[in-house]
């Protein structure tokens, strides 16, 4: 947070913040705007904004961004290198859920990026899919991830397969996968519910190499006791860019910690203002006076 | 007792049974009952969905009550009509040709829209209760003096003071430009203890929710025990247990590798 | 190449901008589609995708069958229930009312006429009424086939859960001990025989492992035994003159303890993943309604 | 004191089917011969007792049933107790289903109450039944329910439903109550139908939930939270009908002394293991 960018993102708000000003003012003949939604408005418009910034100066930054170790996604290429010598497949869940819900499009994106380690490795891949459009777009990512790796021929559609739409017959169909095949890893990259142990406990009794990723909070506790290496909520959504090292998308992560080191300082400032006007100092209280 | 209604007991109770006996190792009892599972669950889903999405919201849209295009058909559900909905009709038409390989990019449109529904609706939501509402709780009452010190189970200032040092502590172990080394780490490092307290507790309740669902399910076999069942249960016990024993005896278990 | 590549981009930016900026555009027809067309036309969508899957399922099965792979015979059990339930769901209205009683079949309501010699007719229940009526024979697959297999592998975590908790909860560093002592607290203190336990127990038995935490690192026996009679009768001492009744001290007693662990720390750690993941989930749908990221749909 | 050590070493490292052996009994064993143990209440299932008890006299109780079969056991007493508690105060219930299995789950539900109370269809509840949509289904109930509900569960017109009168959207209603098991359930209820209306929303869940939910509970979106078959069993005890949540109370308590039992062991068998390795 150099000082160059922290003048770029203090101009930033204030515009944005003068721009929603304007849009409250709008005279009710033309009034488009929902002014009781004005604080998520900003709070939007700044993320994007610093989102933008972000990607803009990734993109003309030669030098490479550092980001902290995540031990989990190390952990990906090892897996499909230790299923490659025992010769067994890698099984790849992408979540219960259908591509409308963001963890279940972030579980496809991985799978991408896993399905060019195992064309490099000349791994098979074994991808159980719960809804039909997730069967699609599992297949449009893995064909994309084995014809940058120059392989299209080791790309088969039926690697990715659909069990069925129910939760729980889906589970009893990946357990029976599991038992059977036997896979040397087994990754559960997506939105789960209940199930979730189901795999995790599965997995851990044919000796598998196990790697969660998952934002169902719920969820996160089975998988941290039972699997090997577990992303939790935001490490989650931050593997695509771990894995691809594509600067705009590690422009992503940076704008999450950007965001968080704004929303911590303004927690600070509630705080503060909280404070004061607990002690009585004066009536003015931030918090209520944004009507949070 | 009807007939259907013992018939279907004795059913519910091999299915049961079959499901429970995978908890032994993987048999034909399991397998059964995973494919009856998968193969019915998958066209009761294909069924629901039809009759509770494409007839009434799709069909009762485009061929309402003397409707444009009631000649075709009329499917009466109240709905006005809606030209939109041609564009649903087009995806889904769309989706289904992507199964022939010429047509494989079709696909790309249902999916397209879905992820960006999904990006639009899901962001507004998360940004409104997961992160401000919870931010603006952060905020937490230090100073108002209306609270105790110290209270166990309501609400204190010293409880509120843990709430933010640990909320604030756990965001940052989240924080993935800096690597978490000397006294920022132990920073996180406490990030980290609150996190485990969170799934420590999250598991214990876990716990009990799972407990609950087999005391559903072995309600359910002592019902179907019930004389008015014909002893459903025991008898699919009995048959299971005979079986299994001698299979297991025909193929031993091999050491799990 | 417009079709396959900029169209779908088109469609993802669009719908994306439009369901996110919806929510703060005061006009009546765009709140109509944030709020009830967008998800109604993803289900409609989902509808139609979900016979491709079928068909997929069934293909694999299929294909094991003919080729004899291991375990064929139970690809024909997958087949046959599929085709049972499919049948049944769009072939079979399986309700047909005599008065107030349902029969599964049009032969068997005109026997039950019959039979009865009543006035009543026949009537059948409507196309797509009839998964939803109560009695017909929709309803009983659903109660007697698919009810108890998704309840029983529901409840095979109660097993799981149990031995997850078992293997899981080991005290390997002081991470896993405070997941392990959070877990336990919880699970004993929100179940009635948890306020059997008193806080008196509760301390003895801190008592008895700080003799066993101090047995590991001083070999006498004299001074292990020592600690460990003083350590009881400090405890009864204490407990006598400040006359707790057997509900306190409550940081020991277990029921307040573990509603103070999942009101204070746990709520600090919940409260933090739960930021991190809205955090999360808006950039990368922010990411996705930019066209940043679509390998989802192919990008070449 | 080494025979012991071996011991414990042997039960620290058991097949884990040993365990299930185990648990099952823990609960099977307590359902044949039922054992009852005193319920103390908890002050977020007071919170939801207190929060129905504070509704106006005869006001409009909307509840939603988004739970299905395989979680019927935790949350359905929650519905039944709720349901006696709404009946005895004198409102009036209106039923809708997230879930598509929600409605048997009423419709269950309905069946078991009516023995109880005399219900008048139409006068005492209206089983607004199951609309596919998830959360777009709560915020068009919030916005206008006519556009959500046009008929019944039976297919009867809400303009011939006296009770539907004058009901147009959430805000019509003084209370709502969700028996969630999952999505769509109390997340979407807070979001898009407690928080946007004001009406005051309460939640019995399945206690892996629970997590989720304190937040939302800790900053009053939520009054009060039923934490699986536990509150439950707390709840019945607060409105005095023991129902089967209390039961089950001696089949959880006996497998959670299992499990903690095993837990026990297991470190113990690790300290003997970690003790051993560094001596030699």
């Amino acid at each position: 947070m150099n000082n160059k960018q922290l003048k770029t993102y203090t101009l930033g708000f204030l515009g944005i913040t003068i721009f929603t000003v304007l849009l409250m003012q709008l005279p009710d003949s033309i009034h488009i705007f929902k002014s009781e939604r004005a604080v998520m408005f900003v709070l939007l418009l700044t993320i994007i904004m610093v989102m933008l910034n972000e990607v803009k100066q990734a993109r003309i930054s030669s030098d490479s961004i550092f980001l902290r170790t995540i031990p989990g996604l190390k952990a990906v290429e090892e897996a499909v290198g230790r299923s490659t010598e025992m010769g067994r497949p890698i099984l790849y869940v992408p979540g219960i859920m259908d591509m409308n819900e963001v963890e279940t499009v972030a579980g496809v994106i991985i799978l991408g990026h896993v399905a060019q380690m195992t064309a490099q490795y000349e791994t098979n891949l074994d991808v159980p899919v719960a809804r039909s459009i997730v069967m699609q777009a599992a297949r449009e990512s893995c064909k994309e991830a084995y014809l940058t790796q120059g392989r299209p021929e080791m790309f088969n559609e039926d690697m990715v397969h659909y069990v069925t739409d129910d939760q729980f017959a889906y589970a009893a169909g990946v357990n029976g996968i599991m038992q059977r095949d036997k896979p040397a890893a087994c990754m559960y990259m997506g939105k789960f519910y209940a199930e979730s142990l189901l795999f995790a406990e599965t997995g851990n009794s044919i000796g598998a190499i196990q790697i969660a990723g998952t934002a169902s909070q719920a969820q996160i506790p089975f998988f941290v006791t039972a699997c090997d290496y577990t992303l939790m909520g935001e490490e989650y959504f931050a593997a695509s860019a771990y894995l691809s090292r594509k600067p705009e998308l590690i422009a992503g992560v940076k704008t999450q910690d950007m965001v968080k080191l704004i929303l911590i300082s303004f927690i600070g400032i509630a705080l503060l203002s909280r404070a004061l006007s607990d002690l009585g100092l004066t009536s003015f209280n931030l918090l209520t006076w944004l009507g949070l | 007792m009807a007939f259907s209604t013992i018939f279907g007991a004795w059913i519910a109770a091999f299915l049961t049974l079959g499901i429970l006996s995978y908890l032994y190792r993987d048999n034909p009892f399991y397998k059964i009952a995973e494919h009856v599972f998968v193969g019915v669950s998958a066209a009761y889903w294909a069924a629901t969905f039809y009759w509770t999405q494409i007839y009434p919201n799709l069909f009762g849209r485009l061929f309402p009550k003397d409707g444009p295009f009631s000649f075709i058909a009329e499917v009466d559900f109240n709905h006005e009509f809606n030209i939109l909905y041609l564009f649903p009709l087009l995806l889904g038409i769309m989706m289904l040709l992507s199964i022939f390989k010429q047509f494989n990019w079709m696909a790309r449109w249902g999916i397209a829209y879905t992820v960006g529904i999904a990006a639009g609706l899901k962001a507004y939501g998360y940004l409104s209760s997961n992160v401000l509402s919870q931010i603006s709780a952060s905020a937490v009452d230090i100073f108002s003096g209306s609270l105790p010190f110290f209270n166990m189970s309501g609400d204190s200032v010293f409880n509120n003071i843990i709430i933010l040092v640990g909320t604030v502590s756990a965001l940052m172990y989240f924080y993935f430009s800096r690597e978490q080394t000397g006294s920022y780490g132990k920073f996180t490092r406490l990030g980290i203890y609150f996190l485990m307290i969170s799934f420590g507790a999250s598991f214990g309740f876990a716990v009990m929710g799972r407990i609950s669902l087999l005391i559903g399910r072995f309600n359910d076999l002592i019902k179907f025990s019930d004389p008015s069942y014909n002893y459903g249960t025991f008898w699919m016990l009995g048959l299971i247990v005979a079986i299994l024993a001698y299979w297991s005896f025909k193929n031993p278990e091999k050491q799990e590798v | 190449m417009v079709l396959k590549r900029y169209i779908p981009i088109g469609i993802v930016a669009f719908f994306g901008s439009l369901t996110l900026f919806g929510w703060f555009i005061d006009n009546e027809s765009i709140e109509a589609f944030v709020n009830d067309d967008a998800t109604q036309w993803y289900d409609i969508i989902a509808s139609f995708a979900i016979f491709l899957g079928a068909l997929n399922l069934l293909k694999l099965q299929f294909l094991k069958v003919v080729k004899r792979q291991s375990g064929w015979q139970y690809s024909v059990v997958a087949i046959a229930s599929f085709f049972f339930a499919f049948t049944i769901g769009f072939f079979m209205k399986g309700a047909f009312f005599v008065g107030e009683e349902v029969y599964f079949t049009q032969g068997a309501a005109e026997q039950a006429i019959i039979a009865s010699g009543s006035t009543e007719t026949v009537k059948a229940v409507e196309w797509g009424a009839h998964i939803s009526t109560e009695g017909g024979l929709f309803k009983w697959m659903f109660d007697n086939i698919f009810t108890p297999l998704s309840a029983t592998m529901f409840a095979l975590l109660a097993f799981y859960v149990a031995s997850a908790s078992y293997r899981a909860f080991r005290a390997r560093n002081f991470e896993a001990t405070l997941l392990l002592l959070a877990g336990i607290i919880i699970m004993l203190g929100r179940v009635p025989v948890g306020s059997l336990i008193t806080p008196w127990m509760v301390m003895y038995l801190l008592v008895f492992v700080g003799t066993i935490f101090v047995n590991t690192y001083i070999r006498s026996r004299k001074i292990v035994f020592g600690v460990f009679v003083l350590g009881l009768v400090g405890v009864t001492l204490l407990g006598m003159n400040m006359n707790w009744s057997p509900t306190e001290p409550a940081i020991f007693f277990l029921p307040s303890l573990q509603e103070w662990i999942y009101t204070v720390p746990n709520l600090a750690g919940a409260r933090a993943i739960m930021i991190g993941i809205g955090l999360g989930i808006i950039v990368t749908s922010l990411r996705y309604i930019f066209g940043l990221e679509k390998s989802y749909i192919g990008d070449q | 004191m080494r025979f012991l050590e071996d011991m414990i070493l042997k039960l620290g490292s058991v097949d884990r089917r040993f365990i299930f052996i185990l648990i099952g009994l823990a609960v099977l064993i307590p359902l044949m011969r039922p054992i009852d143990l005193p319920i103390r209440t908890t002050p977020t299932t007071e919170k939801v007792y207190n929060a129905i008890e504070e509704i106006p006299a005869n006001s409009k109780v909307l509840m939603s049933f988004d739970y299905g079969p395989s979680t019927k056991p935790e949350i359905h007493p929650m519905t039944l107790g709720v349901m006696r508690q709404v009946l005895r105060n004198g409102h009036q219930i209106y039923i809708t289903c997230l879930w598509p299995d929600g409605l048997y789950m009423a419709l269950d539900a309905l069946e078991e109450i009516n023995q109880e109370f005399e219900l008048v269809e139409y006068e005492d509840y209206v089983l607004l039944g199951f609309r596919p949509g998830n959360e777009a289904i709560v915020k068009g109930l919030a916005s206008d329910l006519r556009k959500v509900y046009t008929v019944d569960s039976k297919g009867t017109m809400l303009a011939d439903i006296p009770m539907m009168e004058g009901v147009n959207n959430l805000k019509d209603f003084q209370f709502i109550f969700t028996g969630s098991a999952g999505y769509p359930g109390t997340f979407e209820w807070v979001q898009y139908g407690g928080d946007p209306t004001g009406v005051p929303l309460s939640s019995g869940t399945t206690s892996i939930q629970v997590n989720e939910v304190m937040p939302y509970v800790q900053s009053g979106q939520v009054k009060g939270i039923l934490a699986g078959m536990p509150g439950a069993a707390e709840y019945e005890s607060l409105i005095n009908t023991p129902g089967i949540a209390i039961q089950g109370m001696a089949a959880q308590s006996f497998a959670h002394l299992v499990i903690v039992l095993f837990i026990v062991l297991g470190n113990l068998a690790y300290f003997i293991t970690e003790r051993r390795e560094r001596k030699y």
